[in-house]
Formats: structure tokens, C-alpha cells, sequence
């Protein structure tokens, strides 16, 4: 049996209550996307700043449940100030973490040593959402946003 | 007189029996959809072990049986809401949803030009809305909405105003999300006044209600078996005898049709023209078999039942939380359903939903299909408690324990 | 390996267990309507019993086992027909006939215009030919027939000359009077070929072959629950998802909105913009027991049953009766289902009906709502045997003995 | 249990086999009206031509079932010749056979009384058809089509 206390871990409360780069960017130079989960409301706009393959800033506004919430927060930390590359990879090591990739070995390697160990860290307390399925859309919304973001890679 | 005791229809309803995260099911989304007694589930196995062909055209036993069952529930249906026309005025569709793309489609495209004007409210469900919008796209009619006032009912002010170039009233009798009871009676008076047509969404309205489209006058009505114990895939339209005659088809296809050349066809005559296809026959034996159910309960007694709960649980509401849970929606109990929208100060109504369903409480959060009755509210969704027939006391001290978990959790 | 043996499913078949007018019954009207096994009315019991709730926007675990399960059966529904993009490909409808709606409103008025050509047959069902007659009206395109030979198959002698200014070919895959099996795979290249796409009628195609949407390249396909052992009130619409992402919205309500303001509103994306309302659960349920349940019997092993059936009654009628039983239909089992529609000499096809229940033979008399093909044949109805997977020989007895009996009477 | 020997009544198959009055009559002066029962493609046309409030002829084109063939033989028979209200009244005591009317007293006595007993007998031969329930749209079309050739009375 699924147990609440695997869904709201204290790191994701705590990101909830605290949310991370909330606000708004000039954009441009920054680029705005908006993300948008039909299903409960969700709303995310997020504000991303990239400068010589590096996403130098990034901020979001909006609203959603706790999980959402945490999620994009603890993407944003996880993600800013890093290479493109890097957090390609970062964003691909969620989604198979939501046990919406295959893990494959390579992928695996990458995220070990991508950034930020702290942050990747933190990310892991959302590894309990795959216990509610329902919760999966909350916790990917920023990260498909983010992705739409950043476009195809080059 | 009837024997309704809310204790029974739990135990009659199987899914009630469930045990969830190890507490006992406190089953609070009936407006979403209810749950089915014994008897509907029966009679549904019994018409597929039995009697299943399909309908209309067989002169073989069950064919006929299998007929016999379908337009039994046409009257059945006709009876509930005591239809002038009989079953002559009933057409079944999938559901409410269905109901009005049929009224608009049909009667709404052959009856409305550019610039008319089809009145409905902020407290609309999508399914009163978005088909008239694509009948704006289509045609060009003015889709106008009557606002709804600080107090969760219709702001009735500008009622004059607002009726102008209308030529179809179309409003829910009672709101998924609020609980509201509409003035249909009334409204159905001032529609007529001037000219214009009544449909009623029956979605809420005739599942938790006493229905009388004669005394209420209106023209139009739907509404869906699976609001009222009754089963998925199956809805009603019903509009009196002399409107349906003069409504063009909607959907085409077999069964619709008085005959098909190659260079085009004839449509069939009743409710035959809008039930194109094999229709909903086991569906109909399930609403039959509900409609029953609650004819025996007693549709005044279910709608005492259901005030005396919502009276409570709106009491304890706010004498347990105060200010921390906001009750969106009418807080006295006059024309007011079972429905209580909550919204939770500092938990998302979607956090709040999971929290709850640890202590076996189930409740729906969400937009509920009124995304701009959210927006008049500045909310992006509610967590919804709705009751039935079978809910009883202990469902609310389930909700009030669980609301109180969800406040700790997320303060 | 399959372990399919017909017997075994004729006791899986309650209905099956009935004895008609002190005869056992033998049920030859599977075209209009199969009988489902206990496993499929055991599905869905099982689902009102226990996990019944309203799908998709619950957090609460029987809403979430709701979802799952009619997810569950989108994704099963994608396997049996070989959906390339899977369940993300699958519509639910309540019928075929909605599905030819759904592509006649959606895709059609997207997509076509004044002029433009729907090339249809004349051995079509109403659900192919009604909603194109619709979409002749309201955006003028021309509705073509392709003829039918008194071969009873399509005559595609003039078929470069029928293409012109074609944009959709629209056909059954298997005729539901005649038991026709038309060449699909062939006529889509001829289709593509022009820059035509290609619609298939399933409803008796899907249900008494192998389906697969990529080895026959099709681009729309419609069939429905109830001819396929499953319940009433679910069908199911494919298309490949880049077709499908470009298709507007036909039903509007909830569940097919991303968001709706007071001025308009944004479609949802992927199937669930096609499905407005609460949906069939509680059928998508069975349908999914239902394609289980073929998929253990093995669709091959069924079609083999079911074609040495026709080939053994055809014969037999052909032998017993002579010229007093007329077969409107192909004589050789190629390329043909088990589907015999008959013209009895001096007997009305009603009364052929009628004297055969007598004898517990259930067959159905009437035009099959193929009225175009009527005619084309000179004929108001035919009285029409059809077998199913648990069809035995012992039906095809029955028949012939109880027609002896017909024949008699009316010499 | 409902028996075929009900239904398929000698007097009907006879009826079926030789249908009375079957052709059509120049219109004007005889009025013309289609019949159709959708349900089994039933198809019906009648001649009628009445003058001085007598229907003086009769005749019909079609095809139909059997119970629709001989039941409009045995109308033709039954009210050719007669005085338009002595017609409205068999076909109302029609009806009540059918079970499509309440039977009144009144009705009842005038149906005594109307006419040719002996087309009037032969008629009865339909009463089995009430044990068929979906075989009483056959054997009402024809009286259907009549009612709708004599219009409203006048
Ligand atoms: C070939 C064919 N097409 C379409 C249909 C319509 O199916 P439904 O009545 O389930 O919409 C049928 C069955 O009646 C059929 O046999
Ligand atoms: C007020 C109201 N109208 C319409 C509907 C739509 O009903 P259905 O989903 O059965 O079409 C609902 C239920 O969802 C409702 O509550």
C-alpha cells in the first residue's frame, strides 16, 4: 500500500511552502512557456535564460498542487547555471525516475556525475510520486515545460 | 408511502462494502457519478444472460423481449419526470453531454440565425457551454451569460437587460460545484414572457430532485443514468412531443431513418429520428431498474435525506475549521443540494483529495467541468464532497476527520 | 496457441441455455447483435461492484481503478486491430454509427468541401451512408456510390472513372447482408494511390476477422462493442494520431477541454477531445474482457469455424431447397463471412421470421438497414442467418428443418 | 405461449395468397395515399374513391408480410361500398382488436351492426395477431393508411 508519507516527503513540503525562483524574467533575452495540466489546473509559465549553451537563469509563476508546485521548484534548482547539455540530461533522468523512460545504462552514467549532487539529491524525494500514478502529471509538468523551453537540441 | 432508510441503500450498494487504506469507504462524489445498488447491476446481468438481441427489428423471442425492456424504460423514464407525451418524448443518448449537442445541433440549428441570443449562466457545466459555443462558430449566435452574485446564486439584477434577442434559456437546475438550486419555475415564466425556450441541465437537477416538467413548465431537459444509480452510456433528452416532431436529425445512421435512397433519405418519425444506431439496451435495462430503485425510495424522502446532511455537514464545516475551510457555495440550506466545494486554505484541493483518500474518503478535486464558474471565484479548482442516497452521518465525521489530517499535514 | 473450441463458448453463453417455444435455442443473428460470455457481464458486475467511480480527474483509488481500467481497455482495443500509435489512437464511441458521425463532422467538415467526393458503395449500412448525405447538405460534397455486380460483390470495373475527385473512400469491410468480404487492402492502395484516404466500416469486419490497421493501411476505422461478444453503448473510432491531432472537436462538454472561458475555449488534446461526457466505463470494461476473451479463442481459429459453417449451410440450403431459397449473396465462402441473407419463394422474410421462432430459430427479417442494397436487388428485406464464434452445426439443422416447416405453411 | 396456428389463421393465408382489390384507380376522381411501416420496409399504396360520403371502391398496390397483405385484403373487402361513418367505425373497432383503443359500449354496439357481418367475421381472423405484438404495426397499416385517406371527419 502506497503511503502518504512516500508522496509528501518534507523536502517537497518544504518546496511547496518555500517555493525557489518564483517570479518573472525580461523576456527576451529570456524565453516564456507556458505549461498546462487539464486534468486538475495546473498552470506554469516559465521564464528560461540561455546564454552560450547555458541556462544562466530561470524563473516561473503560477499555481498547483503541492507536488507540481515542489517539483518545478526543485527543478529549478537543480537546473540553473548549468550547460544545456547537463540538464537535457538531468530532465531525462526524471522522466525515467517517473518510470516514463527505459533506464538505459548510458543515461544511468550521465546523471551521476551531472551537476549539482545536492539538488539531484532533493530531486529523488519525488521518486515516491510513481506510487500514485495519478500524481505523475503534477510531478512532470514543469519538466515537459522546461523541455518545450528549451526546444529541440542543436 | 415508501420505506426509505439511507442504511438500506448502503447496503445495497456492493462497492460500499470496500475498505480503503483501511478505513471503511466514506463514498463523498456522487455528483461525479454514483454508485450502483444490487438491483441495477442485476438487472443488467439479467438482460445479458437472458434476453440480449438487438432491438427494433426482430420478430424472434428475446428480439422482442430485448424491445420490450428498451421501451420499457422510454416510459419509465417519461414517468420519472412526469412527461406530457409519454415515452413518445423520451430519447435516449449516452448522456447529458450528448443531450445538449443533440439541442443544439438540431433544434438549435434549425432554429437560431445570426445575432440570436442563447442566455446560460457562469455556473454552467461544460457540457451547457461548449455547444453553443460551436453553434456560435457555426451559425453565429450571441452566447450570453448570467452572472453569478457573491452569494454562489444566479445575479438576476439585469434579468430584463440580459433577456434581450433571447431565444433560448439554457441553465443547470442545480450546480455541480455550488450546490445552487435554480429558480427553473420562475425563470421557465420569464423565458416564455418572452418568447424564448427553457432547457434545464437535469444532470444534478433530476438525480437529486422531485421532477416535474409539467409543473415547471420547461421545454428542454437532460440529464444521465449514472448520476442517479443508474449505469454509464446512457442519457436522456426529452423535450415535449410537439418541439421533438419538428427537431431535423443529428446524428445519422441506421434505425434513424424511414427510408435511404441513393440520392438521400427520410427520417424517421418520434424518438427513433435522434437514436441513430444499436442504442443503449442494457443501459436502458440499468435505468429502468434505478429508476425503480428510487421511485420505491421515494425521490421527496432522498431530497429530505440528502438537505439534512448537507445541513449538518455545512455547520460542522464551519464550526470545525472557521476560517481555514472556505465553503464555496451557498451556506443556508434553501435551495441548496448535497454538493460542498471546499477550498482549503494552504492545501491544493488535488493535496487535499490525496490526503484524504489515506483515511478512505473520496472526494473529487478539480475544475469540476465549470471552468469559468472557477474564474468568477478566482480559483483554479475546489475539493468537491457530494451526497447520495446512501450517504449517512459517518461519511461527514469521515470527511471533518481526514480535513483535519490534511490541515496538520500541510501546516 | 489457442485452445478455441465453439462448444466451449456456447456454455460460456448464458443466453444460450434458453429453451424458445420448447425448442433450445439456436441464435443466428449475430450480425445484428453477438451474445456475450459470462466472462464479459462478470467484468462489468465486477466493476459496479467494486471499482465504479467517475474516470480521469479522481485522485481517490476507485476513481484511479476506474481510470485504469478504461485506459486498460483503450490500450486493449489499440492491440486487437494493431493501432500503430496505441491507445493514444482510440476513440470511444457509443456505436459504430457515432464513429461515422465523429469522421463525417470532424474530419469531414475539416477537410472537405463543396465538390469534393465521398466514394461509398451501395452495399453500405446506413451508418456509412446517412452521415454523408448530412455532410452533402451542409457543405455540398458529393456522395458516390460504388455498384454492387449481381455477383454480390463490389464492381470495380469503372473504378478509375469513380475516383475522380475523391477524397475519402469510405467501405465496409465485410457487408452485413450479403457477407461480402471486400478487398480493403487493395482498394486503400488504389485509394492512396489518388490521394484519397480510406475509412473501413468494422462493425462486422472486426468482428469476424483478423484486424490490422497497418497491413492494411487504412486511415479510419469504426466497429462497435456489442457485435463482438462485448456490451451495448461503447464503440470504438481509430485513426492514426497525426489524423487524429489535426481533427477539431466534434461532441462539446467536459472532459474534451484543455480550458474554457467566457468567450470561447481551448480543445483537449489526443483522444479524450473526441469524448465528451462521462464515457462508457463501465462497457469499456466488458469491451476489454470481451477482446480477451477472442484474443484466448484466437481470431483465425474463429474465422475457420465460422467459414466452414457457411460453407456447410450454404451448401446444404443450396441442396435442400433448391430454387425455393434464393441466397442474396456470393454462393463460394471466399472472401466471404458467415452472413446468408435469404429470399424464401411466396414466404414475406417476416414470416419466414416469425415461423422460425417457432422452432427457436432466431433470424432477422428486414432490410438489415441497407436500403440501397434492397433495392439494388429488387427486394424490400431478406430474412438473414448469421453466426458467431459459438455458432454450431446444430444451428445450421435448425434452420433448414424449421424453413422446411416455413415452406410448408405458406405452400 | 402464443401459437403460430393464432396468427396464420386460414381465412389470412387465403387472403395472403389472394388478395381482394389489388390494382389502382385513375386519380382523380379516387384519392391516393401511401402507407410504410419503416420497421420492415412494408410499403403500401391505396386508391380510394369516395363520393357522396360513400366509399364506392377500393383498390391497393404493395408488398408487405403476410399479416399486412391479408389485413388490408380484408379491409378492402370489408369496407367497399360502404358509408363513410359505417368505414370510421370498423376501423376504430379494428383498433380495439388491435388493442390500440379502449373498447366503449358505444363503439362497440355500432361495430355490431355495421355492415357486412360476413367481411366482418373474416376480420377477427386478426385478433390472434394481439399475441404478436410486433406484428400488430403489420396488421394496422393498412387501416392506418385508410384513416389518413378519409382525412378528419367532416
Ligand atoms: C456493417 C455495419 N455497419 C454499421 C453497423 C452499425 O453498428 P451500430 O448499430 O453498433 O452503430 C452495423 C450493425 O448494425 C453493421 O453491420
Ligand atoms: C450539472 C451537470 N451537467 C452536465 C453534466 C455532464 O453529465 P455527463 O458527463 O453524464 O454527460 C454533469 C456531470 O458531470 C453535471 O454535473
Amino acid at each position: 500500500m502506497a503511503n502518504l508519507d512516500d508522496l509528501y516527503r518534507d523536502i517537497i513540503l518544504d518546496h511547496y511552502r518555500s517555493p525557489r525562483n518564483r517570479g518573472e524574467l525580461p523576456t527576451p533575452p529570456a524565453r516564456r512557456v507556458e505549461g498546462f495540466n487539464p486534468l486538475c489546473g495546473d498552470e506554469l509559465v516559465l521564464y528560461v535564460d540561455v546564454r552560450d549553451g547555458v541556462l544562466v537563469d530561470i524563473k516561473m509563476t503560477g499555481h498547483g498542487c503541492s507536488i507540481s508546485q515542489a517539483s518545478s521548484s526543485l527543478m529549478s534548482a537543480a537546473v540553473k547555471g548549468r550547460p544545456l547539455d547537463e540538464v537535457r540530461e538531468t530532465i531525462e533522468s526524471f522522466k525515467t525516475m517517473m518510470g516514463l523512460r527505459e533506464a538505459s545504462l548510458s543515461e544511468g552514467e550521465a546523471s551521476d556525475d551531472a551537476g549539482d549532487l545536492r539538488s539531484m539529491k532533493e530531486i529523488n524525494a519525488l521518486a515516491g510520486v510513481v506510487k500514485f500514478p495519478v500524481r505523475i502529471k503534477c510531478a512532470t509538468l514543469a519538466w515537459n515545460t522546461l523541455e518545450q523551453a528549451l526546444g529541440a537540441p542543436s | 408511502m415508501t420505506s426509505y432508510d439511507p442504511r438500506r441503500v448502503r447496503i445495497d450498494t456492493p462497492i460500499q462494502e470496500r475498505v480503503i487504506n483501511g478505513h471503511p469507504i466514506a463514498y463523498l462524489d456522487s455528483a461525479s457519478s454514483s454508485l450502483p445498488p444490487r438491483a441495477v447491476i442485476e438487472a443488467m446481468s439479467r438482460y445479458y444472460e437472458r434476453h440480449h438481441a438487438n432491438v427494433h427489428r426482430g420478430v424472434f423471442q428475446t428480439a422482442n423481449e430485448a424491445t420490450e425492456i428498451y421501451e420499457g424504460a422510454r416510459a419509465a423514464a417519461a414517468r420519472y419526470i412526469n412527461a406530457p407525451g409519454g415515452a413518445d418524448e423520451i430519447v435516449f443518448t449516452k448522456n447529458t453531454t450528448e443531450a445538449f449537442n443533440l439541442l443544439a445541433n438540431s433544434w438549435g440549428v434549425a432554429n437560431l440565425r445570426a445575432g440570436d441570443v442563447v442566455l446560460i449562466s457562469e455556473m454552467e457545466h461544460h457540457a451547457n457551454i461548449v455547444p453553443w459555443f460551436h453553434l456560435r462558430d457555426r451559425v453565429g449566435i450571441e452566447v450570453r451569460f448570467i452572472p453569478v452574485g457573491d452569494d454562489f446564486r444566479l445575479d438576476l439584477s439585469d434579468l430584463e437587460q440580459l433577456m434581450r434577442g433571447v431565444k433560448l434559456v439554457s441553465l443547470t437546475g442545480m450546480s455541480n460545484v455550488l450546490g445552487t438550486i435554480n429558480p427553473i419555475a420562475e425563470l421557465t415564466r420569464v423565458a416564455h414572457d418572452h418568447g424564448a425556450l427553457m432547457a434545464v441541465d437535469g444532470a444534478q437537477w433530476v438525480a437529486h430532485g422531485v421532477t416535474d416538467v409539467v409543473a415547471t413548465d420547461i421545454d428542454f431537459l437532460a440529464f444521465s443514468g449514472h448520476k442517479m444509480l443508474g449505469p454509464t452510456g446512457i442519457g436522456v433528452f426529452w423535450t415535449r412531443a410537439a418541439l421533438l416532431d419538428a427537431m431535423p436529425p443529428f446524428l445519422g445512421g441506421g434505425g434513424m431513418i424511414a427510408d435511404v435512397r441513393l440520392d438521400g433519405y427520410v427520417p424517421a418519425d418520434g424518438p427513433a429520428r435522434f437514436e441513430a444506431g444499436t442504442p443503449p439496451i442494457a443501459e436502458a435495462a440499468g435505468l429502468a431498474a434505478a429508476l425503480r430503485y428510487l421511485e420505491n425510495l421515494g425521490p421527496e424522502a432522498i431530497v429530505a435525506h440528502e438537505r439534512s446532511l448537507t445541513v449538518d455537514a455545512l455547520a460542522r464545516l464551519h464550526g470545525e475549521f472557521a476560517e481555514r475551510v472556505r465553503i464555496i457555495g451557498p451556506l443556508d440550506a434553501v435551495d441548496r443540494g448535497g454538493v460542498i466545494s471546499l477550498d482549503v486554505e494552504g492545501v491544493h484541493p488535488h493535496d487535499v483529495a490525496q490526503v484524504l483518500d489515506q483515511y478512505g474518503v473520496c472526494v473529487r478535486p478539480g475544475h469540476h467541468c465549470a471552468k469559468p464558474l472557477m474564474r468568477r471565484f478566482g480559483l483554479a479548482a475546489t475539493a468537491r464532497a457530494s451526497f447520495g442516497p446512501y450517504s449517512l452521518t459517518r461519511d461527514t465525521d469521515a470527511l471533518i476527520d481526514a480535513l483535519g489530517h490534511a490541515l496538520t499535514l500541510f501546516s
